[in-house]
C-alpha cells in the first residue's frame, strides 16, 4: 500500500537497462548461500540459511496425534511462517498477515505437493496415532527473496530431522524419511528485466514475482506467481530454465552441507 | 493423496467430457440489487456469486493510497458449500486466494482514476467443485463491468492440470483430487499477459507447456461467455426501458 | 450510530399520513415472496427466499457428533448469520455484529424454542453420538426486513433438508423430521404509523421493531422487541393480529413451494 | 427440554410463592466508590452489580453521534455466577442482552443533552438464577438515577411466563428450565410504553393478555422499590453528611 | 502511557516530606480491611474483600477435568483476573491487557509456588480425572492496591471453599485441602519515600512497586517487582520487614473473618 | 512439582558447576544486518535473539507519550525452542515477561530525549532452557548499547536460588524444575539499584539475602562479558573499515 520509491526505481531500472545490478550480480545470480543445520538443541531438526543477508531460521518439532480421518494412515504436516518485528522494521507483531499467509502456504505446498516427507511411513497406529510434523519458519534477517530462505532452511532442517522415537518409548530415533527435495527459485520483474533472488530494494521495487520449483529430472514441482504485475509467455519459460539452473547449484550446496 | 481410482474410460472423463473440453459453464450479470456490479456464476458443480461496490473512499485512512485506487477482493466459501460444514470466516487458503485475485485485477483496472478509493469485490462460493478461484476471478470480472470499473480488459481464468498422465482441460473434483498437477492460470484476453499463475504436483517442462496452452485455450473460450453475459444485460437493461 | 436521514424520513411519514407507502403498498402488506429450495448440491438441504429484491439463502449442513451431557439424547442445531460484504455497502467483513448476533439468535430461538426439528429423533447412540444440525444464514442482497427472510429461508431449508444417513452408513437418507413451522412476520413504527414487512427506507427510519411468529393455530411462537423506540399495548396487539393474517398466506405459499 | 417435573403443589409454586407473587427483591444505590452511579440488586437467587460512567466523550471519535449520547449497556455474566463455570467474556447470549437493554435505557435517557458522549453501563450479574435481564435492566435504571443521568422515566423490567399451563410472574429457575413460555418485558412506568419485549414458547392470544398484564402488574411493585432505595440513598447522604 | 499528574505528585510528595500521606495514615500502615465470604451461592467457595474503598470479589467454581500429562496425579488450577470496566473510568472491556495479567499471574504464582491448594489431594483417578479449580477475580472498586486485595479475597474464598463431590456423585462435599497461606502486602516508592498499601492516588504517582508475600515463618514466599522506577537493596530489605508485620495482623483478621 | 531428584553430588551440581558457578555464556552484538542494533546470546543452553529498532515515531499516536519515548520489549518463545512445541503468539507468560523487561529497561534509557518515539526490543527465544528472561534482558541491554541508544547504564540480569536447601547461582533447568526458588534480578551495574526482581518459592530472611548476593555477583560477572562484548564489535567495526 506503500507509495512505490521512484527514486530507488529509476536507479535500479537505469543500471538494469545496461545489464547492471546495484550489488554487481548477473541478471541470473543468487547472492552467496550459507547453509547451517543442527542449530537448535530443543527441535527436532533445525536450519539457519542466509542468502545474502536474509537470514531464516526454521526449526521442525515432532509430536504424536491423531490422523485426520479422510488419511488415517499418514502423517500430518503443518507449516506456519512468523514475519516477526525482529527482522525488519516493517514487521508488526500480531497475528500473521497476508504475506506471512502466502510465505508459509508456498512453502508448505512445495513440501506437501512435492511429496517431500514420506508421511505415509509416519504411522505409528491407524486411525489413533501419526507423526505430526510441525515446521516454524522465523525471518530473522529481512533482505530480499524470502520465498527461497525460507524454503531452503525448511528443506535443510527436514533432511537433518530425527524423529524422537525414544522420547516416546517407541525404539530409537531415526531420520524423518525424506524423498527428492525441489529447489525454490524466485524471480522478479521492473521495468521489463527479470532479476533472479531480489535483493531488498529489488523485492520493493518488483512489479511481479515469480517462484519456480524443479527437482533433480528438471521437472517443475510448484509455481507461484504474485504481485500485480504480469508476466508473458517468454518471460515465463525464461524463468523456468534459469530456475533449473540456479535449482542444480542450489541442490549440490545443500547436500553439501548436510553432508550426503 | 494420489490413488487408483480410474479417471478414464475409453478416453473419456469421469463426467464424459473430452480431454480438452470444459464443464459446463452459466454466466448472469447484474443479479444483485443493492451492489453496483454483480455476477452469479455456474461452473461445473460450482456456484459463485461476486458483488462489486466502490470506487469508494478506503476507510481506515491509513490504508488509502493517494496515487491510486487499491482492490480488495474478498473470496470467501459459504459454510454450506463443502462436504464437510467448513467453519464461517477467513482461513489462511481463503485469504491465500484473496491476495492473488485482489493482485491480478488491479493488475487490468485503470486504479491511477481512483486516488485514495478502494475497490470491494466480494467474492461468494456457494457450491464448491474444483476451480473455484478460477470461477471466483472469471465472475469477479464481470461483476466488474457490471458495475462500470474502467478495466484495460476483462481479466478471465481457467485450469489445466495432469490425470494419469495426460494433460486435460479443467479439472473436475475427483480429478483434482486424484491428479498430479493442477495449473490455474488468468489473463488478460487482449494481449495473453498472464496475471495469475500458480502451479501444484509434478508436470515435466513439455508437459507444463501443453498445459498452459490448454489453459490459454480455456480462457479464450470462457472469454466469450464472458463478453456473452455482460451483453445480455445491456440488451435486458434496454429491453427493460 | 448513524445521524437519522431526517428528509427521508420527513417524505416517507408525509406519505403515510395519508396512508401510502412509497411503494404503494398497504401498511400491512407484504412485498413479493419467492420461495426457491434445493439450490446448493453440497447442502443437506438449502433454499433461497426474496421478499422484494432482499435475498437470502440459508443452508443445512449435517454431521454426527457428541450431544450436551445435560440431553443425552438430542440432536444438537447451531445458527449462524453472516451479513457479508457482498449484500450491503453497509456490510463489513469481519466476526459477525450485534446485528447478525441478534438475527441468528432471533432465528435461533425461533426454530428452537418452537421445537420445530425433532430433536429427539436425531439421537444414533445415546450419550454417544446424535446428528449435529447446522443452519447457516447467508444474506445476499439487503433490502430490509432481514428478519422474515432470513427466518423463512432456514424454514424452507429445513423443511427440504435430507439427513444424509448413507454418507456415514446408517442407512438410507430421509427427510429432517419437522413440525409445524410458526411463520415470522415483521413491523416497525416511524411517526407513529406501523407497517408491516419494512422496506430497506422504511427499516432505516424505523424507531421500533416487533418481530412476532405465529402457528398455524393462530398461536404466538415468539417475540422480539428491537431498536430504542417503544410500543403501546395496543399496538402490540395490532401487530399481533397482523403478524397472524400474514403468517397465513406465507404459510400457504412455503408449503406449495415445497410441494406439500 | 420441557420434562415432567411438578411445578405446582396444592396450588403454590415449588418455591412456596402464589402464582402473582414475585420473588424476594432488594435494591441499594450507591454502592460503589468510583463509579458514578451503582447500584446492587438481589432478585431470589441473581445478584447484579451495576456501575454508571459518562457522560464522557465517545472513543474512539468514529463511534461518537454529533446530535446525542450513545447508550452502552454491557451485561456481563461473572465465571462463578452460574452452575458451569462460564468462560470470561462476552458470548452470543450476553451481546444480545446487552443490546436489548441499551435500547430500552436509550428511550429514557435524555440523550440529546449529551451529543458526541458515551454513558456507559456496566452489568455485571455475580449470581445468576433467572430472569438476570430483568434484574439487570432494574439495577441499571437505579445506577443511572444515582449518577444524575437526566431521564424521561425509570424503567422497570419483569417477566411472566406459563408453566403447567397456568400464567404466573417472575419465573424461577426450574420454572425457567421445565415452563413453557416466558416473556420479560420492560416499561416505561409513567406511560406504560414497551421498552422491552420478548418471547419464548407457546401462549394461545389470551394467554399472552393474561401474561402481559400480570408482568406488567410486576413491573408497578418493582418500580415502587427502585424508588424507595433512591430515595434511600438521599437519606443517607443528606443522613451522612 | 498517560502524562504524570504532576501537581498530584508534588502534594503527595511534599506531605510526606512532612511524614504524612493524604488520608493520615503511617508510612506502614494498611487501610481498613473487610472480608466476607459465601457472597456467591452458585460458587464453591467466595469471598469480597474490602481495603479501604478497593473491592475485589473472587469466585471459585470446581469441575472434573484431565490431569496434565506431566503430572497425572495432581489437581488443575487456572486464575483469571478481569479489570472491568463496573471498576474504574480506566479499565476497558475485552480480552485481558499487561495489568490484568500480570495481577492474575502474581496471584496465580503466590497460591500455585507457595502450594497453598494441595493438589495431590485432587486426584480422583491417576491419568484420568482430576479436580480442576478456577478462581476467577473480579474487581468491583478500584481505589489502589489491587494485588493485596486480590490475593486476599483468593485466599479467603479458596479457604471456604467446598469440593462439590455430590453434584459429580463422588460422596459428601468437603473442604478444599489448603495449607497455611501467605500474605501479600505492597508497598510503592514515590520521591524516595516507600509507603505500604498505596492508595489509588499513591498508586498513579508510584514510580516502583513491591509486593511480597510472607508466611507465619516469616519466611519469604513470593515477591514481584513492578513499574519502571529501582529500588536500593536497604528498601528491599525495609519492605520485607513491613510486609512481615502487616502479614502477621492480616492473618490473624483472615482466619478470624472464615471462623478459624 | 519438587521431587526427590538429586541435584547435588560430592559438592558438586548435576552438570559439575560449583554452587557459585554460572553457567557459560558467549555474547555476540551487530549479529543482524536490519536491525538498527542487536545481539546474539548463549547462556548454558539458552539462545537468544535481540534486535532493536527505533527511536521512531510511536504509532497508533494514541500510544504516544508527548514527554518521552515508550519502551517496548516483546519476549517470544520460537515454536520449536522447547520440548513441546509451543503455540506461536504470545501467552500469558510471555507478556508478563515483556512487561517486566520492559520496565527494566525503560529505567536507564534516557527516554525523555525522545518523546512522542518508540523504542522496540524484539527478544527472540531460539533455544531455551532455565533462565531467558535473564538471558533475554542481557541481551536486550547490548542490543540497545548496539543500538546506539543513550543509557544512564548497560543493565544486566542474573537469577540466584535454593536447591535441596543450598543458595546456588543461575539455575539449570533440573534445578529450575525441582529446586525450591528463584530468584531473578536485573541491576543497575553501576549503582546496584535494582530493576527487576521476581522470586517464586520459599526462602528464609538468611537465605534472600544470601541469594541475592549471590546474583548481584553473578550481574557483575555477566556485565562484564556484556562489556566484553560491545567492544569487541566496535573493534571489528574499524578493522573491517
Amino acid at each position: 500500500m506503500t507509495i512505490v520509491p521512484s527514486i530507488k526505481r529509476d536507479y535500479l531500472a537505469n543500471m538494469a537497462k545496461n545489464g547492471k545490478r546495484a550489488d554487481g550480480r548477473a541478471f541470473d545470480e543468487f547472492r552467496k548461500i550459507e547453509i547451517e543445520t543442527g542449530i537448535v538443541s530443543k527441535a527436532e531438526g533445525s536450519a539457519r540459511v542466509k542468502i545474502g543477508n536474509t537470514q531464516v531460521l526454521t526449526g521442525i518439532k515432532m509430536d504424536i496425534g491423531e490422523p485426520y480421518p479422510d488419511t488415517p494412515e499418514t502423517g500430518v504436516m503443518t507449516t506456519a511462517a512468523e514475519l516477526i518485528p525482529l527482522a525488519s522494521p516493517d514487521f508488526e507483531a500480531g497475528p500473521p498477515r497476508e504475506d506471512a499467509i502466502e510465505l508459509a502456504r508456498v512453502v508448505d505446498r512445495g513440501i506437501r505437493e512435492s511429496q517431500l516427507i514420506e508421511v505415509e511411513k509416519l504411522c505409528i497406529e491407524p486411525e489413533e496415532k501419526v507423526w505430526m510434523v510441525f515446521i516454524d519458519i522465523h525471518i530473522l534477517d529481512y533482505d530480499g527473496n524470502l520465498f527461497d530462505a525460507a524454503s531452503l532452511a525448511s528443506l535443510a532442517a527436514l533432511m537433518t530431522t530425527k524423529v524422537p522415537a525414544k522420547r516416546f518409548e517407541l525404539g530409537e530415533d531415526y531420520p524423518l524419511p525424506i524423498k527428492e527435495p525441489p529447489i525454490s527459485c524466485t524471480s522478479v520483474k521492473f521495468n521489463d528485466v527479470v532479476v533472479m533472488d531480489p535483493s531488498l530494494d529489488e523485492n520493493e521495487i518488483a512489479e511481479v514475482r515469480l517462484t519456480v520449483a524443479t527437482d533433480k529430472n528438471e521437472d517443475i514441482r510448484a509455481m507461484q506467481k504474485g504481485l500485480n504485475g504480469s508476466f508473458t509467455r517468454d518471460e515465463i519459460k525464461k524463468v523456468i530454465k534459469a530456475s533449473i539452473d540456479n535449482g542444480k547449484k542450489i541442490r549440490e550446496q545443500l547436500y553439501k552441507s548436510i553432508g550426503k | 493423496m494420489k490413488s487408483e481410482i480410474k479417471l478414464f474410460e475409453n478416453g473419456k472423463r469421469l463426467d464424459g467430457r473430452m480431454p480438452d473440453e470444459l464443464r459446463n459453464i452459466k454466466i448472469k450479470a447484474g443479479v444483485l440489487h443493492r451492489a453496483e456490479g454483480s455476477c452469479y456464476l455456474e461452473w461445473g458443480g460450482n456456484k459463485v456469486m461476486v458483488a462489486v461496490y466502490g470506487p469508494r473512499e478506503a476507510i481506515p485512512r491509513h490504508t488509502q493510497n493517494p496515487l491510486r485506487a487499491i482492490v480488495t477482493a474478498r473470496y470467501n466459501m459459504a459454510a454450506f458449500s463443502v462436504d464437510d460444514r467448513k467453519r464461517p470466516g477467513p482461513d489462511r487458503r481463503s485469504r491465500e486466494i484473496s491476495k492473488v485475485i485482489s493482485e491480478a485485477l488491479e493488475n487490468v483496472i485503470l486504479v491511477e482514476k481512483f486516488p485514495r478509493a478502494t475497490i470491494d469485490v466480494n467474492i461468494e462460493v456457494l457450491d464448491a467443485e474444483a476451480g473455484t478461484r478460477c470461477a471466483g476471478l472469471t465472475a469477479a470480472a464481470v461483476a466488474l463491468v457490471d458495475a462500470g470499473i474502467p478495466m484495460k480488459d476483462i481479466p478471465v481464468s481457467c485450469a489445466a492440470g495432469k490425470i494419469e498422465d495426460q494433460i486435460v482441460l479443467d479439472l473436475g473434483k475427483d480429478e483434482d483430487n486424484y491428479g498430479s498437477a493442477d495449473l490455474p492460470i488468468a489473463i488478460s484476453p487482449r494481449t495473453g499477459d498472464v496475471l495469475l499463475l500458480q502451479m501444484d504436483g509434478h508436470l515435466t517442462q513439455e508437459e507444463f507447456d501443453k498445459a498452459f496452452d490448454l489453459a490459454l485455450k480455456g480462457c479464450h473460450i470462457i472469454s466469450d461467455l464472458q463478453k456473452k453475459a455482460i451483453l445480455e444485460t445491456y440488451q435486458s437493461e434496454s429491453g427493460g426501458d
